[in-house]
């Protein structure tokens, strides 16, 4: 029927405003799912610097970050965490956007974004410190250039808007990017976000990772169009990418950094990838997932293409693999060992940093409730 | 019918169902409800049974479910919503506090808002930030809405079916540690239906009263009864409305003991148990024998998993403060006699 | 630079599917500032049944509406109202909408619509009720298909949203309307009202009067594109309409109407006006309106174009012209009598009405509160 | 410097003035607080004196601004928001509640939010509905937020620069029918002023305590006036501060008056005063003569502006609660005595 919108794939030239404009919602896509690499004109040349050491890097990343995933099910599974929201299948999608950012750039992310988290550094026992329940976050934002991830669907996009802004008016050309899901842009913050970030032309990305569900509910109870086709009309450019092909996803990830940086506002890109495991570990798929969109998805899978690609390329020995899977059994490892690891905390540290000079009301509490403690240690 | 043994969850799910079948212009509106039953279940099947058109999957956007719903009541449909934690009411508050609770009044009294707005609340399930929440008080404060919390599977199933019924807008906060808790469910209301404003002695006592609701009225009973054990009475109320609230019985109960407790799971600082403390001062103060005491959350946001326990009022916090109503040795003197 | 979205008139031929796309963002224009009628293939027929005496009759309401607006003005001036929100400038926009209605369609609208409410039959008395102090709203919304008045920005555009829910629910075909300013578009509750409308399929107008102000802010702060560019990301239709072109809204209003009673779904439609007053009685727009900018909009007149039109068909002669004005006095002097009419409420009716059974703590307020009244009534 | 005879509107633009002067960091945010100098003019000059990127109209979009200024305070800023009326900050209700009150708790300290948000508040103006709200008794119910109250020129300054360089969110509740109410300012600060915490005696007494704030302390000096003519001696509190509240200084002076009257404008169900009632009958409750009486809003949505005088606590209430804490003859004894 009607169709009144345009995703803009010119977007990867941003320099040239000659461009002849894209025609829809087609995916960017530079690997197919066989891994084979397939040439395209306009975002080419945001990875053509890629070294082979590079690809191996990404390779590498795309395999630890999936066994760090894998072991914190287990954990959980094994009663040593409370949750753990998998992020199976969006391996790329996380990877290829993270490894593109420099370290004064910020994101700002939902709970399901682990692997961007291990991208910027966070230290893995960090990655854990919430879900098992002994801190309220895992990581001083400012060591790793990463807020807390928000629970609160949609507020970070807010976050990041209201950063950009920040680093526009401190004059450096640092970006912020908002990570979040395809159930967000339903969200009435997230649609305000993109019309602060057109208002004030500030240095943030979009990031919507849209992996076809938000808990139970398909992509397409929020919208009946590509995602990517929300943020033109708030004259935000958009591109819709192949969230499974981590080379895509730099590439467009690229573009829009140099975009941002160079003053071009901002844009908006929706990962195309799918949720490959539950929702979180609470969570039962079978009440309302189709198995067969689940194989469909998984002959894309986004390990196995660029492991194609990188033995196509004849840069993937096999000696090579079991390097990166031992690497990634050790990380695992150190990982769990991390997890278990964690202390709880001390019971009086319940009142610590609610404000950041002392408050009467809660000083009084804190005393009093000492004190009933305190009888506890004495006493019985 | 017999009363059958149901998990309060079931309860309120039952409750539900009968709503549906019996006035078709009741609608369920929410996040996961349908094809998942929601995340607890309380909605299991009744997509299923009543249809997509009756049980609605809505975009995942708070303020739009409540909105949403203030139209449909317009058209005369009661509308059923679930918020799926705590914590995610609130990007629905305007909706809430500036349409849902003002409508009636605005119009004076020509558009109703039968809408029910069910909220999962409360800690102790060891959850992350934002789903362990009590903000039963923004809702209490705010004039035009009715406030309920169930305790048990009965008085869950009552209520939600008494709040659907409701022509008034009604918040219905269920206890999330409570809901596989088990009990004797009747689906018919008999004579000694207690009306929704009601509060219910559930233990009878003599020496202090004190006043749970939603989740901790279970703690409250064991209370009585570790107290029992030492020769003290408690008398324990469930105040299942939260606006109003039942003061009446309170009073009562008060006027005979002298000595009130207060417990919820909500920081303490303008919560619930402040209204109740003032109120109950106001009406018997030349009964009590000792400041109301108040066993609340500390006034600080919900706390991680591992530090719940030194943040949810338990039945020892609560003994301490019945120790203390009592003059008896308790924390604030001093643990030694 | 890139544009990205297009704003769809062929939505006007919504049956044909094969129409080719509308270009870009023009107004839909019928009669020019001149009152030359100029035709429209898309839009003609939509209008093509418009009667002399029904023009006539628009060109009454648009005559009448500003008369209101101008007298409510005054008694603002005179002490009588403690507020009134003008809609001068905005009259077309108002009437060639309302009067597509049925009377089984719903509006809700913002507080500037009182041109609205005049055509929906509210009475004359019930427009100032609330601008009076003497009651918080003015009319029973079931007499006349009209909720009263949102004054939190972008609310009710949820409501309509919900009550069209609710009639695709009963199998009728009524339509419900969401008017809504230039501002509103920014807010969270009118992009997640455009989500629900796309998704459930709504026979909702999303009606905004871009009248290029939200008090002191020029529409370029909410956004850089026409606003109609918005909706088609969310999968809504839209149309730029000239505001001050009362067959033109009339047009695109039926075309919307007809669109959603025959389950077309939503549509947006951008009504382009001005603003010709302050934003209310108690704004001063000197301290940022450019009086040039006023002066070009006011050659753009509602009135006088319809006048000038009409005159140019011979239908409007000096002694119609001086008939439709004096019903318009006329008009002004029931609407001012009635005004000051309003009696004070009784002060125990302060608890009336804030639940629909009674609700035992707000009697007891009550019963204490009447007897402190007995005391002065009885005492001092 | 001089003090200046400043309106209280005026002594907060001052404030805001010097904050943007002394840091660099302090931005503000709102709407029509630019060319407009908001609806209020509290802003006046201040866009044309920093430029827009200092003073920012924003988009209109409440969640917007709160969540726009929770990020540049991530990046090192000091956003002041204004949000236009008291009842337009409910759809930024989830961005305060969830982000702004939470974010230090949250990051373990990491993470300040020194943001301060003006709520012109209160009714006495005539308004229509939506502008005349009380709603601190939300924000002082969340932890992690504080809370003030201004009620005259010289505090309006004072707190506000005392707001905007606390490391904690402030809500900064102005009194909008004080505007124009004038009073000397001095822009020093010296070693006496108060701090943000502190609540301050305005007037002493010896009979009863009056603890009011924001809007109603002109309202409780004129009662204590009055009731002097009766030679009934009221000591009059200015809490100031919000949340916390500072009890100290409550609880000496009930000591000595034995009496409390407590009187604010938002409602009374789960109000602010209810708090103050409950932790000072704790803290004083062999003190008191009597139970402290509130003196409030109705619980009902905030009326039409011909039935404001019937919902304000004025003067007249405020003596005949005085009367019913002293034991004399009043509203609930009946009036003849
Ligand atoms: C405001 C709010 N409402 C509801 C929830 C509960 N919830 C948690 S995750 C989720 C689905 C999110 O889907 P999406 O945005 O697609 O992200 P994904 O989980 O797929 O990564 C929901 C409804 C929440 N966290 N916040
Ligand atoms: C949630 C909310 N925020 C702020 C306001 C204050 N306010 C009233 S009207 C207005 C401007 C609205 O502009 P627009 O939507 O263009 O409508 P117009 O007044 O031009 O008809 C503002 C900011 C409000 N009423 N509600
Ligand atoms: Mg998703
Ligand atoms: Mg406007």
């Amino acid at each position: 029927m009607l169709r009144a919108t345009v995703v803009d794939h010119t977007l990867a030239n941003h320099a040239a405003e000659d461009e002849p404009k894209g025609t829809g919602d087609e995916l960017v896509q530079l690997l197919t799912p066989h891994g084979e690499r397939v040439s395209n004109r306009l975002f080419d040349p945001w990875i053509a610097d890629v070294s082979p050491e590079q690809l191996l890097g990404l390779y590498e990343d795309l395999v630890v970050v999936r066994r760090i995933d894998t072991e914190a099910t287990a954990l959980q599974r094994q009663g040593e965490l409370g949750l753990w929201p998998p992020l199976l299948g969006q391996e790329a999608a996380q990877v290829g956007s993270a490894r593109s950012l420099r370290s004064d750039d910020f994101v700002f992310s939902s709970y399901r974004e682990n692997a961007v988290a291990y991208c910027r550094g966070v230290e893995l026992v960090d990655l854990v410190r919430v879900w098992r329940g002994t801190a309220s976050s895992g990581w001083n934002p400012y060591d790793v250039g990463m807020a807390t991830p928000a629970v609160i669907i949609g507020a970070q996009t807010l976050h990041a808007t209201g950063y950009a802004i920040g680093c526009a008016k401190d004059g450096v050309d640092s970006v912020a990017v908002a990570y979040f899901g395809d159930g967000a842009t339903s969200q009435g913050d997230t649609n305000e976000a993109m019309v602060f970030a057109a208002s004030f032309h500030a240095p943030v990305i979009f990031f919507c990772q849209n992996n076809q569900w938000a808990i139970s509910e398909p992509v397409t109870l929020q919208s009946g169009l590509p995602l990517a086709a929300r943020a033109p009309g708030f004259g935000i450019p958009s591109l819709r990418v192949d969230g499974n092909d981590v080379l895509a996803v730099m590439a467009a990830m690229r573009c829009a950094l140099d975009r941002a940086r160079t003053g071009g506002g901002p844009t908006f890109i929706e990962a195309v990838t799918y949720r490959m495991g539950p929702h979180t570990t609470s969570d039962d798929p079978s009440r309302y997932a189709d198995p067969a969109e689940r194989e469909k998805w998984a002959a894309k899978d986004p390990i196995a293409r660029m492991e194609a690609y990188l033995e196509g390329l004849g840069l993937l020995t096999d000696e090579a693999k079991a390097s990166v899977a031992s690497t990634a059994d050790d990380i695992a490892r150190r990982f769990r060992a991390g997890c278990l690891s964690l202390q709880d905390p001390a019971p009086l540290t319940v009142f610590d940093n609610v404000y950041s000079t002392p408050h009467s009301g809660l000083e009084r509490q804190k005393s009093q409730y000492a004190a009933y403690l305190a009888g506890f240690e004495g006493g019985a | 019918m017999m009363p059958t043994q149901l998990t309060m969850s079931r309860a309120i799910g039952t409750g539900l169902r009968r709503a549906l079948a019996d006035d078709p212009k009741v609608v369920l509106l929410g996040e996961d409800i349908g094809k998942l039953g929601g995340v607890f279940r309380v909605t299991d099947g009744l997509q299923e049974e009543f249809g997509p058109d009756r049980v609605m999957d809505t975009p995942l956007a708070e303020a739009g479910i409540l909105g949403t719903a203030v139209g449909l009541a317009f058209r005369g449909y009661r509308p059923v919503v679930e918020i799926q934690f705590d914590g995610f009411i609130y990007p629905a508050f305007d909706q809430i506090v500036a349409q849902v609770a003002k409508m009636h009044y605005r119009t004076a009294g020509a558009v109703t808002m039968p809408i029910t707005i069910r909220v999962p609340y409360g800690g102790g399930i060891g959850a992350v930030e934002h789903h362990s929440e009590s903000p039963e008080a923004y809702f209490t404060h705010t004039s035009g809405l009715r406030v309920v919390s169930c305790s048990n599977p009965q008085d869950a199933h009552t209520l939600i079916r008494q709040a659907i019924a409701s022509d008034d807008p009604v918040l219905f906060f269920e206890p999330k540690r409570r809901y596989w808790m088990k009990g004797d469910v009747d689906e018919e209301f008999g004579a000694q239906t207690l009306s929704m404003e009601a509060a219910r002695v559930v233990r009878e006592g003599t020496d202090v009263t004190l006043v749970a609701y939603g989740p901790l009225v279970a703690t409250a009973l064991d209370a009585a009864t570790a107290a029992s054990d030492d020769g003290i009475s408690i008398e324990v109320i469930d105040l299942r409305s939260l606006s109003p609230i039942d003061f009446g019985t309170v009073e009562a109960s008060v006027r005979r003991t002298g000595r009130l407790v207060i417990t919820h799971e909500a920081q303490q600082f303008g919560g619930l148990g402040a209204e109740i403390a003032a109120s109950i001062t106001d009406r018997c103060f030349f009964h009590l024998e000792a400041a109301p005491a108040r066993v609340t959350g500390f006034d600080v946001p919900y706390p991680p998993a591992k530090l719940e326990e030194h943040f949810l009022p338990d039945l020892d916090r609560l003994l301490d403060a019945v120790d203390r109503v009592l003059g008896r040795v308790n924390s604030l003197t001093g643990w030694k006699a």
